[in-house]
């Protein structure tokens, strides 16, 4: 165990940044996102969640996947080049490192996402463990414990200062390279802390709620249920929660006409959209009663049907506290609950 | 909020209505979500308070698609919305028993900057308090209920409903700024200035769309960047173009439709003030066209469907005609 | 993926000149979907056409490019060679090579450059081209004629010759216009009146022609073949179908201080009038701005006194709605004010006047019978000066910048009738230069000055100074001599430049039809198209469209004829297959694209829809292709871009936008 | 606000919309008359200036243009009556909020122009195409993408 003076913070960023792109949470226009650090950037750890997960670090918004050009009737592919370059990022919570292992689920997994899987190689999480946990907070009903995140390093703040906990060999690496800027810490302080998170925890709302029927068995049980007629009615359509989601990979495969070529590029997409997976004959779901169903059967049913149980979602509270119709998976959890 | 629902009640039992269309008690006193009522029973989790800023009317168009009619409760803002909308034939009036409620100000729970918020009080309707009293995971603490308001409810547009068949509840007219204050602090900005705002806020954009589909204007059945037509499905976030162009031309295909409801500035996930778009829209229309405010009159000429022969020539705008104004 | 062919046109050196034509051609073949590129001197020609047929006939192409001049000029030509080859005409899009790139751009490799963006954008376009069929519209075999001068009398006739109604729409209260204002015409010095009077009364008599005189055209909706039209008809206050027009009114009329504009405003006539001895029709109005009883209420001497019991002073203004096929627009002209002349002491002196009013003061039935007298004290007058070019080919904002063309030929008709009337009356004509081309116009001109003794001083008129003698103190110079002049006048006559009839631009408006930047109304082409204006089906005579003499104006009135009637024997016009339609599978039904159409040709309709799968009752817009001009407004007005153009699609136009910014 | 170093080397891209009844005519008068201007102008012809949809403007921009220009019939002369009434709004608001976003608004332009202008299309022309270079390269309001 490790600690360094919050107040050196900015020396620790500057030298990761000298060898390796650092993302960490920046303050830009008034709201908190993963950013590329940069020496004007300011930084913000006392904002618990950022508005997007930090997903995009490994898995972008939009990436090229490769590049088409013609000249003289002739065509050639270029493919973009995969990520060569190692990159840290610093301050993710433990239900955004859980989230990131359900994206490996899925893009690891044969046939391999070679574009996620070299950011995932080159990637060295440094999590936070979460100093105040938010009225949206659900993650414990995960099993995820916000006081003790998974991650390459997994860090601490206390007071004025910063505990650092090297995990993995990813993470000793980084240490060893920063060594000289930390000094020696007492485990206590961290059990401490991590004791009065989990005491905050347990007082959150959601603490207690109950994934009583859900798991692999509800993709029978639940799929023509009448309350999705009931819960969808106030859903926008709109791609909030699927966007500020950890866990969702979704993505669309589109064509960018530069003018001199055309680029491949994929972008994510929201299966709350009625053109998600449009195809020339419509949609495979023509209401958005069966998009919204979908999104909520996913994460509770199915995914957890073909990966041994875990659910593709991690409590984070992110679509919680930004849906437009503050409509959410908390409501739709209890609502089934309510039923049986 | 027991004579909304008293009021509901009677409609439904006595089949003049078919369905209710307001607000559902949440888990929390700040995450009421809309919802259809079908029976006197299921209106036991209505509720109307200081946090229903959604603005029901866009649910009307589908509930124009149902049988019968729907009674629904239209705050003073919202009922422009719907006027607006039967200009564009996109609602039913004759399907529709509307309620205009009253309304003080609707509440943001972003504004109150606190952590881990548990219940508030003061926010109910029609009693509010002047000071709303916060109970959080960390503590108690207190808000100002003006500071805790909606954007737009600073500059409300006043306690007339638009369109109603029945009135409930008092409103209280919460405008204590210039409504283009905002757009004329852009417009004095240089270039440089203004190009670096947007920017920055606009990068923030993720293309979720929560503002387009939460606009009633916007309530196009495909949207131009969904179809095929136009080339210009992109949802990519790679470049600051996409962000511009959607903004814009959003905002455009809603010049002189928008009511300035604030909707997207509400729901917007990234905090971006989306309304300053549209505001400007307005405020050019205001001072080239004359004062035109949609949603008041269904019937009057609207700004891009008419023009005199003594309009403005585009070049006003490198004049600098259209700012300071 | 279609299968297009790219045809370059060298234009002779026109194109060649300045762009590389084959390396437009090279660069063509490597676009996508380009299978065939050629060059050839003159693709318009024969030859040219043929090559194109044998591309089509031998690699199938689907659809075509010709880079050559506008398609102003050449888009019906390819259009139709690519018809007779069986591939639909929408299928072929110009690249502009010539009037938009090689003359205006002088280096080759600059030049090239751009004709290849060029040909790019329309390849890109033609790539979204689909067949489009052009369907049809009936035609009303009725034509409006606009101006009862002798361009519009001279055109009515000749359409009514051949057999169609025409419409007459005179504002004034009757029929003949500048013409009959006229005493004699040059070069042949015969009698204004004594010509064009046969010629009102056949118009009048014709049985294919109704005149509609104190009548205005309000409004004019529709296109080519189908004109709506509404005609006001301004309350005479006088009964035609009872008149006799025995002029026993305008006698005893006791209002008489009215300007009589016939005459130019240069004597009065009575409230109750006909414009001149020979109108037509024979019917007064009265005029009720100066009438006693419609300003007091009190009078009526008119009622009183008419024997047919005609006037009626309840008449009310009549709007009456025609259908027309053709319009013909003979707004002719009037003299420019002179307000910015000062220095000619035009409106100081009564003694300076316009060559329109000298027509008056000599004509019999003038405000002074055909005397030349000043109209300050009724003296003959010893000495003219006549001063040309008053506000043409002028380079200041006071006057115009072209040639009224007429002035040459009248000054010298005046001069000449003066002189022969009143030999001892000295005349002296400044002049900048003297235009006389036409037949036996050079002639005419040097009888003026060899037979008749015309003074002729190359030179301009600085100042027209009134004396207090009475006089006219003319200051000029003669640049011939390079010297002052001061001449002391006892008359000074102005060659007033003419302009457009002032209703010229709200006429044109309503007919859509361009107009130039001193309101003349604009042809088609200036050369090939002159009698007819780029709006279809509306046709132009006389001088709305430009500076003519009589012979000239009658010319061109049997031209405008000829159009008419080439259009009116048509049973069924080809209609502009260029036409908005809406996708209702997009459409919101929210009515703003028809808040938009100036034609009326959206309209709303309840739908059962299948969208994809989802089948629901839907307010759909509805484009009734026959209204519909293909203007587009539409199409931007509707948000969802359920609106379309067929030919310029919101596709067709981005990828044109595309080519040529790659 | 980013420089471009050598304007005297600049070749902008522009795209001028022209109505099909007045300035694609005036474009042609502009040519038969041999009046020059520079080659960096591409016409793309439209029916009539209320068919240019703000959208085309945009995608200009976005795929590379440095300024865009509009023309067509005088106002009271449009061929269809009023279709450069409802241009004339929309462009003003457009360009509005081009410069309410920071895009410099000499970047786009709404010209009337008759088929008998020549002298005015050729001028106009000219001098758009001068304001262009003055202003450099367009970089905000493009696709980076496009930037290559």
């Amino acid at each position: 165990m490790l600690k360094i003076k919050t107040a050196d913070l900015p020396a620790l960023y500057e030298r990761i940044a000298q060898s390796q792109d650092l993302f960490l949470p920046v303050r830009s226009a008034g709201q908190t996102d993963f950013a590329l650090w940069q020496k004007d950037a300011q930084v913000d750890l006392d904002t618990l969640k950022t508005v997007k997960s930090p997903k995009d670090v490994f898995f972008p918004q939009s990436e090229t996947l490769y590049s088409c050009h013609r000249e003289d009737g002739k065509l050639s592919v270029t493919p973009e080049e995969l990520c060569d370059k190692p990159f840290v990022v610093f301050g993710m919570k433990a239900c955004d490192v859980q989230g990131i292992a359900v994206l490996d689920k899925v893009f690891l997994s044969e046939p391999v996402d070679s574009y996620y899987a070299a950011r995932r190689t080159h990637g060295t999480i440094v999590a936070l463990a979460c100093g105040r946990p938010e009225t949206s907070c659900f993650c414990t009903v995960f099993g995820i414990d916000p006081a003790a995140p998974e991650g390459d390093v997994v860090t601490w703040m206390v007071d004025q200062w910063l505990y650092w906990d090297a995990k993995t060999d990813k993470g000793f690496a980084l240490t060893d390279f920063l060594h000289d800027l930390f000094e020696p810490a007492d485990e206590s302080t961290v059990e401490q802390v991590k004791t009065a998170i989990r005491a905050i925890v347990k007082k959150l709302p959601y603490a207690d709620l109950s994934l009583e029927g859900w798991g692999a068995q509800a993709a029978d049980t639940r799929f023509d249920s009448p309350i999705w007629e009931q819960l969808y009615k106030p859903c926008l359509a709109c791609g909030t929660c699927t966007f500020v989601c950890p866990t969702c990979q979704c993505y669309d495969i589109k064509d960018y006409d530069t003018g001199s070529g055309v680029q491949r590029y994929r972008c994510w997409d929201s299966c709350m959209y009625s053109d998600f997976t449009m195809m020339a004959h419509g949609n495979n779901r023509t209401s958005q009663m069966q998009r919204f169903r979908q999104r909520f059967m996913h994460k509770l049913a199915y995914f957890p049907a073909n990966n041994d149980g875990v659910f593709s979602c991690v409590g984070c509270g992110r679509c919680v506290d930004k849906c437009p119709s503050h409509l959410n998976i908390v409501k739709v959890i209890k609502a089934f609950g309510k039923e049986d | 909020m027991q004579e909304l629902i008293t009021r509901a009640k009677a409609l439904l039992e006595s089949g003049e209505v078919q369905r209710v269309l307001g607000w559902k008690q949440g888990e929390h006193i700040y995450d009421p979500e809309p919802a259809f009522f079908d029976s006197a029973e299921a209106l036991k989790d209505f509720v109307y308070n200081g946090f229903c800023g959604a603005n029901l009317s866009k649910y009307m168009i589908e509930a124009a698609k149902l049988e019968g009619k729907t009674l629904v409760f239209l705050k003073p803002c919202d009922s422009y919305s719907f006027v607006q909308l039967m200009k564009e034939h996109r609602v039913d009036r004759e399907k529709a028993h509307i309620i205009g409620v009253g309304c003080k100000g609707k509440l943001s729970v972003n504004k109150i900057d606190a952590d881990g918020i548990l219940d508030i009080q003061g926010a109910g309707y029609p009693d509010c308090a002047d000071t709303l009293t916060v109970d959080t995971l960390y503590g108690q603490t207190t808000v100002s209920y003006k500071d805790a308001m909606l954007e737009r409810c600073h500059v409300c547009k006043g306690k007339e409903h638009m369109v109603c068949d029945e009135q409930i509840g008092e409103s209280a007219d919460t405008a204590d700024s210039d409504r283009f204050a905002q757009v004329a602090a852009i417009e004095a900005m240089s270039p440089e200035e203004k190009f670096a705002f947007f920017q920055s806020e606009l990068s923030k954009c993720i293309r979720c769309n929560a503002c387009r589909n939460v606009c009633p204007a916007c309530s196009c059945r495909k949207c131009v960047f969904d179809s095929t037509k136009f080339d210009s499905t992109q949802k990519a976030n790679t470049t600051s173009f996409e962000e511009k162009m959607f903004h814009i031309i959003r905002a455009f295909h809603v010049a002189g439709r928008c009511t300035d409801c604030g909707e997207c500035s509400r729901v917007c996930p990234q905090g971006i003030p989306l309304h300053l778009f549209n505001r400007k829209f307005i405020k050019d229309i205001n001072s080239l066209y004359g004062e035109y405010q949609a949603g008041v009159d269904a019937q009057a000429k609207a700004p891009l469907t008419s023009f005199t022969q003594e309009d403005a020539e585009p070049s006003i705008v490198a004049e600098g005609g259209l700012t300071h104004a | 993926m279609q299968k297009i062919g790219v045809f370059v046109c060298h234009c002779g050196s026109n194109i060649a000149a300045t762009v590389d034509v084959k390396k437009v051609a090279k660069m063509a073949l490597k676009e996508p979907g380009v299978c065939h590129a050629e060059d050839y001197p003159y693709m318009c020609s024969e030859a040219g056409q043929s090559r194109i047929a044998a591309a089509i006939a031998e690699k199938g192409l689907t659809g075509i490019v010709v880079c050559s001049c506008s398609p102003r000029m050449h888009e019906a030509t390819f259009r139709k060679a690519a018809e007779r080859c069986g591939l639909n005409p929408y299928m072929v899009e110009i690249a502009n090579l010539r009037e938009h790139c090689s003359w205006i751009h002088k280096d080759m490799e600059e030049a090239t450059e751009k004709a290849v963006i060029l040909m790019r954008a329309a390849v890109a376009k033609v790539h979204l081209n689909t067949p489009l069929q052009a369907g049809e519209s009936a035609v009303t075999k009725r034509a409006l004629v606009i101006g009862g001068g002798i361009a519009g009398i001279q055109t009515a006739i000749d359409i009514a010759d051949a057999g169609y109604k025409v419409d007459i729409v005179e504002k004034t209260p009757s029929i003949g216009g500048r013409m009959s204002q006229l005493d004699k015409t040059f070069p042949t010095l015969d009698c204004s009146a004594c010509i064009l009077t046969p010629k009102m009364v056949e118009a009048a008599a014709h049985e294919n022609i109704t005149i509609h005189t104190y009548s205005e055209v309000e409004k004019v909706s529709g296109f080519v073949g189908n004109f709506t039209v509404d005609i006001r008809k301004k309350a005479r206050m006088v009964d035609m179908t009872k008149c006799t027009g025995c002029g026993v009114c305008q006698e005893k009329c006791p209002s008489r201080k009215t300007a009589n504009e016939f005459n130019r405003g240069l004597n009065t006539r009575s409230a109750i009038y006909t414009p001149f001895a020979q109108a037509i029709p024979n019917v007064p109005v009265i005029d009720t701005e100066s009438c006693i009883k419609f300003k007091t209420g009190k009078c009526g001497v008119c009622a009183a006194v008419c024997q047919a019991g005609a006037i009626d002073y309840k008449q009310q203004d009549e709007i009456i709605t025609e259908t027309y096929g053709a319009i013909v627009v003979a707004t002719g002209f009037d003299t420019i004010k002179l307000d910015k002349y000062g220095e000619y002491a035009y409106g100081q002196s009564k003694d300076v006047i316009t060559s329109l009013e000298l027509e008056r003061i000599m004509n019999a039935a003038g405000p002074t019978k055909g005397h030349l007298e000043r109209l300050s004290d009724g003296k003959a007058p010893k000495e003219i000066v006549f001063i040309q070019c008053v506000g043409s080919r002028c380079s200041d904002d006071r006057g115009k910048p072209y040639c009224s063309k007429i002035c040459c030929m009248y000054t010298a008709k005046h001069a000449m009738l003066i002189r022969d009337k009143y030999p001892d009356v000295n005349v002296t004509v400044f002049y900048i230069d003297v235009r006389t081309p036409g037949k036996n116009f050079d002639e005419f001109y040097r009888r003026a000055v060899e037979d008749y003794g015309v003074n002729y001083v190359k030179g301009q008129v600085g100042k027209v100074a009134p004396q207090p003698d009475g006089s006219l103190l003319v200051q000029g110079v003669d640049l011939l001599d390079n010297k002052q002049i001061l001449k002391k006048a006892d008359m000074v006559v102005l060659a007033t430049a003419i302009e457009p009839n002032p209703d010229a631009r709200k006429i044109a408006t309503m007919l859509t039809a361009s107009i130039d930047t001193n309101n003349f109304l604009t042809e088609a082409h200036p050369k090939l198209r002159p009698v007819e204006s780029p709006t279809a089906g509306v046709f132009l005579s006389g001088v709305c469209q430009g500076p003519k003499d009589i012979p000239e104006t009658v010319a061109q009135a049997g031209a405008a004829a000829v159009k008419v009637i080439g259009l009116l024997a048509k049973d069924k016009l080809k209609t502009n297959p260029c036409t908005a339609q809406a996708d209702e599978l997009l459409c919101n039904g929210c009515s703003t694209c028809a808040n938009v159409c100036p034609y009326g040709a959206i309209t709303y309709e309840v739908r059962l829809v299948n969208d994809h799968g989802i089948r629901e009752e839907r307010r759909v817009a509805s484009v009734n292709s026959a209204l519909c001009q293909g203007c587009g407004a539409c199409t931007v007005a509707c948000p969802s871009g359920a609106m379309d153009l067929q030919g310029f699609s919101n596709r067709q136009i981005i990828a044109e936008v595309d080519a040529i910014c790659r | 606000m980013p420089v471009n170093q050598n304007n005297e080397e600049f070749r902008p891209v522009i795209v001028a919309f022209c109505c099909n009844w007045c300035s694609y005519a005036g474009a042609d008068l502009a040519g038969s008359s041999r009046l020059s201007y520079p080659a960096d102008v591409k016409i793309i012809r439209v029916p009539c200036s209320c068919r240019v949809n703000p959208m085309f403007i945009l995608r200009a921009f976005e795929k590379g243009a440095d300024g865009v220009i509009l023309c067509g019939c005088h106002p009271g002369d449009c061929h269809y009556s009023t279709g450069n009434y409802y241009a004339r709004r929309r462009m003003t608001l457009l360009f509005s909020m081009l410069d309410f976003i920071g895009v410099e608004n000499g970047r786009t332009r709404v010209e009337w122009v008759s088929a008998a202008e020549g002298v005015k299309f050729s001028e106009t022309m000219n001098s758009f195409v001068a304001k262009i270079r003055s202003l450099g390269k367009n970089v905000r309001l493009g696709d980076l993408r496009c930037k290559n």
